[in-house]
């Protein structure tokens, strides 16, 4: 390893290849020993909602994402690093978010995904809009202290 | 001093507009002193920001927290908390 | 959820398809929020090695990966999990092992493929030898302590 | 009592054999009992068994602890610590 590589971020409307993805993280490569891929999906909150709507900030979106996924690079040796970020109206069953995590051990790829995932909901401008099947319109999804808390599991005392 | 002030979520649909220029007043140096400054405005800023500790603020694209100096910030973001991922 | 589910364990000599298989945990769902995959792939070592031979417990590898897949089950509310482990000779870059863990909410999928991999590496009855591209017949790959510490982060005390 | 031995690994290399059908001698009755019984039966058991700490044993298919009794196991499997996943 010659230092840090350079993360791969996206923000957009269309779906994405969660496989596809993480394929491209190990193809064609014989370092990378492990591959650690999230995808979070959107719920229909047992029958409740129609569509989740994400609201973000563009440009600062794609920025925040791309520190966050820089302070992963270099504080775990990572051979490759994918983060996919939607935005617009999602079905439920339909993907949200991708974060694949390539290294050569494994630790390293599932503490980088999931730091990944503390920071990208805690820190990433994107907002969340409930669409309910039934009713009138829904209404904003709450931040939760428990991934504030999650976030905080990452910075040492 | 003119900056350009963005809203998001439910900030944004609360003060009723995604985006403004303002001049903002003399004296408004740290972000406290522009959240103060625009809650005062009229109602649907009382009401946007009826609880400050839940209003998040990005100068340039960058968190800060209330107490940060505004400084050259020429883009400044009002929104809640995120709740992406 | 009315308990745990029943995961799928499959013991095999042939590749698989890690994007088909964490595909079906989600397919057709609304409910699955998380869907965290790891795969261990094999690494040539810095150019040193042929192939890993994985040498295994017929029988037993299937009924103590099975033991700790249910384990998971009990301990996190999964939605679907899978665990495909090869064994044979597989060369660099190749696919060893798959965990696909989906639920509701991150924390646990992640938290059961984390657990997965750990019990893996320490319990599921199968041996890794190297094969040098270069000189002698290569040796068998020590266990780590390393793995066995990160075990232990699953029980209390 | 009659058990089936099974040999895994560098285990398996050493002592030169996959599986074996054996009697146990009266008296065994802990898996340390068999493992100390097959250490003295030759050299190549003895070179298999030398640091007897890294051996691991199942019953039944079921990893067991050195001081555990062999009681009604069928199936006695030998090998190193473990290296999947």
């Amino acid at each position: 390893m010659s230092g840090p590589i350079t993360p791969k971020v996206l923000i957009q409307a269309e779906d994405f290849d969660a496989a596809a993805e993480a394929g491209a993280l190990s193809a064609g490569r014989k370092d990378v020993g492990a591959l650690v891929t999230f995808t979070g999906l959107c719920r229909d909150e047992d029958g409740r909602l129609s569509a989740l709507e994400l609201e973000h900030y563009p440009g600062m979106a794609e920025a925040e994402i791309t520190r966050i996924a820089k302070e992963a690079c270099s504080r775990w040796p990572l051979t490759g690093l994918t983060v996919i970020h939607r935005f617009g109206k999602i079905a439920p069953g339909g993907n949200i978010v991708l974060v694949a995590a390539a290294s050569s051990h494994r630790r390293a790829a599932f503490e980088a995904a999931d730091y990944l995932m503390d920071f990208l909901k805690t820190r990433a401008p994107f907002w969340k809009k409930e669409h309910l099947k039934e009713g009138s319109e829904g209404s904003w999804v709450e931040a939760k202290t428990i991934d504030d808390d999650a976030a905080k599991r990452w910075t040492p005392g | 001093m003119t900056v350009e002030i963005r809203y998001f979520a439910w900030v944004r649909e609360r003060v009723g507009t995604e985006a403004e220029t303002l001049d903002l007043p003399e004296g408004t140096q740290t972000v406290s002193d522009l959240l103060s400054w625009l809650k005062n405005r009229d109602e649907r800023f009382a009401h946007a920001f009826e609880d400050m500790d839940t209003i998040r603020v990005a100068l340039d694209q960058e968190h800060s927290e209330h107490d940060q100096l505004i400084g050259n910030a020429r883009e400044i973001a009002i929104f809640p908390p995120m709740t992406g991922g």
